[in-house]
């Protein structure tokens, strides 16, 4: 089934595709010809052949080849840092490379600062070394002891994150690096209550007996009597109070402490002229989440991020507002959850939608103007009914 | 006996042999969470370290097959017991393997090119050729700086650091559920992106589709039959698994039961 | 319930010798399918099933006493069971129920 | 089938018919004949009855065929959606029955069957691959792989298939629908779910027997606790122009149709979210989602603040009761880096 859900990493691929690469170990590490390659086709189970035995073995030791790779860094661009745990912090000796465009602030002295996780990242991809005060080298199992270390519990989480998205190729930024958020939340305001009353609109095209007993001995229903519009049916259906965009929160409780807090700013990789200092608004906020502890965010939890969440629009997106269903399946802002399960990342999108500030049946077919193209996101899609 | 270094409440393991012994020896997999330094704008393939999830690391324990350390005390303790002298040994290491590596790096250059020259038939131009091209090339390579055990006495002071008993009476549903699949060979991983607790593989995950998605429950536990069993049953069938319910019984026996959508109705 | 189940296996489903067992727990329902169920299956074989709300809990335990009740009037082993889930809206879907491990379908 | 001829087909999205009539205030003879159709009001809607037997709300003859073909109400009871147990039957038992007329059940049918054909194939194929291997293993054959082998997908006639599928013999079972003339006594009825028959009754006067708001109200919650509160879902759904249906087979509350099943896939599937609830855990959610994406639909997690309710409800008692309700919708959606790049 092709569908959106289906994600190459969602399930181990066999390392044998890697033979490639972990077999060049003199390759220089510009060499850019390093790409993936397509997903490869594993066996259903075990059929006690030497044959499948030995694909095995092979996709193995192209994984442990690659996992012993070496970080090699090259005389010219070499970038040293050095930790200083009481900052929890690592000031880097000299930024060169392209990587100092997006990670890392700079101090009064133009001397560029990292966070852990982007110690830790650019460690592991081989293009930083680390270092003690003192000049003892940092290896990567001591950098996570002591850059992990005081994170908090969901340190590894954190960084284990922050690096999956840069190698997808996002810019990523801690959330308010610069300056902590100003979250007004107007609460006081109850929900607007719905539309029923009886005289709200020209008693001429609305007649309804059941508000007018003692004309007429019917059954008592709401919808009786001449109505000459349809979408008055449904105005006068609405009875139930629904959120609308722009409207108050829901929960009205004052708010205990939120669990779920924006951990990250995301950035798309199309931002070249990405300015670390000034950057523009992040396309994404993500929230990373610790799902053995827990449960899914409450109603309340989930109108609080949506008052810092990601505004649609606000980075020219490229999403058509124009049609219903596009509104109604992405709405107006987004957060993303981050689902950390022990080492495997689900990224889950939750989105500010309002049914009721999109009524399905105010969405009529416009006169024809476009020769007869179909109109919409409806496109024909596969799928169950 | 390896050992499995804690951070906060993580359980990482950073050496390849530990990797490979795990995998091999006892069908334990993790989850590699680093960077591949070879090929770092990806996810599909990560580098280490390898992450166990909880129920390995009670496996590996109440088997004695790993010992956990808690890693950040460990290397704090270590690196301030460094002595200068330790300290200046340790740079003269340094500084004799870079040298080493810049020679064999700069020999190797001036070989290839030597060569590339040669089959060009231009052997005449040789000598000046190199001096430029080796000139601006000069790299040096250092070792794969995963592990702490550069560290003068990094061992001695992780093994008073070793957490053993932390985990051992633990048990619950998952893990009944882990242990009940993990014993009959299969290969476990993380399932939440599954909806399950975890998936299943018939052998070594690098090679064979997961067969399950596991969920453990304790015998007595309420589950809703709509997301559970709908969904959970559905699932499985649109991803070619099956749902694995289970949990130990009143008599401490298994009640494991698969769920698969029947194809009707 | 369980004659709404067998209405639906009889009339919609088109199976054959649908009878309706009473057993202390719950009531348990016995027919054949017009083919095989299972792309494993060698032959049509008869089947158990539990009927189940949609909207209920369920418990291991639950399967357990529902496979020994099959097993006490069928008078031998049963290796699956079918759930038969009633809707609110007469939707009724069914799911095979194995005891222990069996391997998913290939395709 | 063609758009607009499903529009001229279901033309109603209620039971209940919209008078066309001249504004007034333009034309006075306009105001006489606006006032005639008031006083004859709701002779052009229909009154339909359904009842209640054995726990569920079941409509027959002319109000199985209305509440269905006007908002697509209710269920047949051995069909998937619209009745249609009554084409099957006659066509397997070979009595009379239009040409070229299939039931959606028996178009689903053709599909499997096609479905089934392949992986035949396919499994061929994969036995196949395991004897090579093992010739491999044995030195009897070369390990280079062609991969031009794939089974392709056979070519399906759908009038070979029916007459194949319904040559199974008659049942004894079949006595129990066919009269002694020989004619098929149409045994499936309409089965509304307690949320649409509350819905009809409330805002269009369906009778379901002699129960009245208070009864059905009682009745309903009986047999579920939170049904006020799937009915305020309902109820909020309905009022938007939405066609909301049981969503069960995607282990869902609902599913939301732009207009009904004969015209579009539904395009979401609402999970009611009781807000003071204590709220399920991430394994929970994953799995809902990712059961609703693999069908290409929307998950949306509808969150309702649930008043208390005291006392009876009856008529007069719903509507307020109704307007202490809230909902508000939250979308889960999967999220995949690699495809949110640009």
């Amino acid at each position: 089934m092709e569908d959106d859900t289906i994600d190459l990493a969602d399930e181990q691929q066999d390392w044998s595709f890697l033979d490639a690469i972990s077999g060049t170990k003199t390759t220089s590490p510009h060499d850019n010809n390093q790409s993936l390659p397509k997903r490869g086709e594993k066996d259903f189970e075990q059929d006690d052949t030497d044959y499948q035995q030995k694909v095995l073995q092979s996709s193995l030791d192209a994984m442990y080849g690659a996992l012993g790779g070496e970080r090699r860094h090259n005389a010219k661009n070499h970038v040293r840092a050095v930790w200083f745990d009481e900052l929890q912090k690592a000031q880097v000796d000299v930024a060169r490379g392209p990587h100092f465009k997006t990670i890392g602030t700079s101090d009064s002295q133009g001397k560029v600062w990292l966070y852990p996780e982007e110690t830790i990242y650019l460690l592991e991809r081989g293009s930083m070394e680390l270092f003690w005060p003192n000049g003892v080298q940092i290896s990567l199992q001591g950098a996570y002891a002591v850059c992990a270390g005081k994170m908090g519990e969901d340190g590894i989480d954190k960084i284990h994150t922050y690096s999956h998205l840069k190698r997808a190729g996002f810019v990523v930024q801690r959330a308010y690096q610069q300056s902590p958020p100003s979250v007004s939340v107007s609460r006081d305001r109850p929900l607007g209550s719905s539309s029923f009353s009886l005289f709200s609109y020209s008693w001429i095209y609305r007649f309804n007996v059941h508000n007018i007993p003692f004309l007429w001995t019917h059954p008592r229903q709401l919808i009786f009597g001449v109505y000459n519009d349809r979408d008055q049916i449904y105005r006068d259906l609405q009875l139930v109070q629904a959120y609308r965009h722009g409207g108050p929160r829901m929960s009205l409780e004052t708010a205990a402490e939120n669990p779920f807090k924006v951990t990250y700013f995301v950035w798309k990789p199309r931002a070249a002229d990405f300015k670390k200092s000034s950057p523009p608004p992040p396309d994404f906020k993500i929230v990373v989440v610790n799902t053995e502890r827990q449960n899914m965010p409450t109603l309340e939890q989930t109108e609080q991020l949506f008052e810092e969440a990601v505004r649609r629009h606000e980075n020219g997106d490229v999403l058509d507002q124009r049609h219903i269903m596009q509104k109604l399946k992405f709405g107006k802002r987004e957060i993303i959850l981050a689902m950390l399960d022990y080492g495997v990342i689900n990224f889950v999108t939750l989105a500010d939608v309002s049914f009721a500030s999109n009524p399905l049946y105010e969405d009529k077919p416009k006169p024809r103007r476009n020769n007869g193209k179909t109109r919409g996101g409806a496109k024909k899609r596969g799928g169950k009914r | 006996m390896i050992q499995i270094k804690r951070i906060n409440d993580k359980y990482l393991v950073f050496k390849v042999e530990d990797i490979r012994f795990l995998r091999q020896e006892h069908l334990i997999g993790g989850t590699l969470i680093g960077t591949l330094p070879q090929i770092p704008q990806q996810n599909v393939f990560c580098g280490l370290p390898l992450q166990l999830f909880k129920e390995e690391v009670i496996f590996l324990m109440k088997n004695g097959i790993a010992e956990v350390v808690d890693d950040s005390a460990s290397h704090v303790t270590a690196l301030t017991s460094q002595t200068p002298e330790d300290i200046e040994n340790y740079e003269k290491q340094r500084h004799t393997a870079q040298q080493l590596q810049i020679k064999e790096y700069t020999e190797g250059m001036l070989e290839r090119r030597r060569q590339a020259l040669e089959k060009k038939g231009m052997s005449g131009k040789i000598d000046k050729e190199v001096v430029v091209a080796t000139d601006n090339a000069i790299s040096y390579v250092t070792d794969a700086t995963t592990t702490n055990e550069t560290l003068e006495g990094y061992n001695m002071f992780s093994k008073e650091n070793v957490l053993s008993d932390l985990l051992e009476h633990v048990t619950s549903a998952q893990y009944y559920i882990f242990n009940f699949l993990h014993s009959r060979g299969y290969f476990l991983s993380p399932g939440l992106r599954f909806g399950g607790n975890f998936l299943a593989y018939p052998g070594d995950s690098v090679r064979y589709h997961s067969h399950y998605i596991a969920i453990g429950k304790e015998y007595e536990e309420k589950f809703p039959i709509k997301s559970v069993i709908v969904g959970g049953g559905r699932l499985g069938t649109n991803v070619k698994k099956c749902l694995v319910l289970g949990g130990e019984n009143d008599e401490g026996g298994d009640s494991v039961y698969c769920i698969e959508w029947s194809g009707f109705g | 319930m369980a004659e709404q189940i067998r209405t639906n296996l009889v009339h919609q489903h088109l199976w054959s010798d649908v009878v309706i067992h009473q057993t202390k727990l719950t009531d348990l329902v016995h027919g054949t399918p017009p083919r095989t169920l299972h792309p494993d299956d060698a032959e049509i074989r008869s089947e158990w099933l539990v009927p189940a709300r949609s909207n209920d809990d369920w418990t291991i335990k639950q399967w357990d006493e529902c496979f020994r009740e099959a097993e006490g009037v069928a008078g031998k082993d049963v290796d699956r069971m079918l759930m038969a889930i009633v809707d609110n809206d007469s939707t009724i879907v069914y799911y095979f129920v194995y005891k222990g491990l069996v391997k998913p379908r290939k395709n | 089938m063609k758009k607009q001829n499903l529009n001229a087909l279901y033309p109603h999205p209620y039971p209940y018919v919209v008078d066309v009539v001249p504004p007034v205030i333009h034309n006075p003879i306009s105001v006489l004949y606006f006032l005639c159709r008031w006083i004859f009001a709701g002779n052009t809607s229909p009154e339909y009855t359904a009842e209640y037997v054995d726990g569920v709300v079941r409509a027959v003859g002319d109000a199985r065929e209305g509440l269905w073909k006007m908002g697509f109400f209710g269920k047949g009871i051995l069909s998937r959606s619209e009745p249609s147990w009554d084409i099957r039957t006659k066509r397997r038992l070979g009595l009379h029955v239009e040409e070229g007329v299939y039931a959606p059940e028996e178009v689903t049918q053709f599909r499997r069957e096609q479905r089934q054909h392949f992986k035949a194939e396919r499994a061929k194929a994969e036995e196949e691959e395991l004897k090579r291997r093992q010739d491999i293993d044995r030195g009897l054959a070369v390990a280079d792989k062609n991969e031009d082998d794939k089974p392709v997908r056979p070519e399906f006639d759908r009038d070979a298939f029916l007459a194949k599928s319904y040559e199974m013999e008659k049942r004894t079972e079949d006595d129990e629908v066919v009269d002694s003339l020989g004619n098929l006594v149409d045994i499936e009825f309409l089965q509304l779910m307690d949320v649409e028959a509350l819905f009809l009754h409330m805002a269009f006067g369906l009778k379901v027997g002699d129960m009245d708001v208070k009864a059905m109200v009682d009745e309903f919650t009986r047999k579920d606790p939170r049904f006020l509160t799937y009915y305020a879902v309902y109820h909020h759904y309905r009022s938007l122009g939405w066609c909301v249906r049981s969503g069960i087979k995607f282990g869902a509350d609902f599913l939301l149709y732009k207009k009904g099943p004969p015209f579009t896939h539904a395009e979401f599937c609402i999970k009611v979210m009781p807000k003071d609830e204590p709220m399920p855990d991430f394994w929970w959610q994953s799995n809902l989602c990712r059961v609703i994406g693999g069908v290409k639909k929307t998950t949306v997690f509808c969150f309702v603040d649930v008043p208390k309710v005291e006392g009876v409800v009856d008529d007069a008692k719903l509507v307020e009761v109704l307007k202490q309700f809230k909902v508000r919708e939250v979308v889960y959606r999967r999220w995949i880096p690699s495809r949110n790049r640009d």
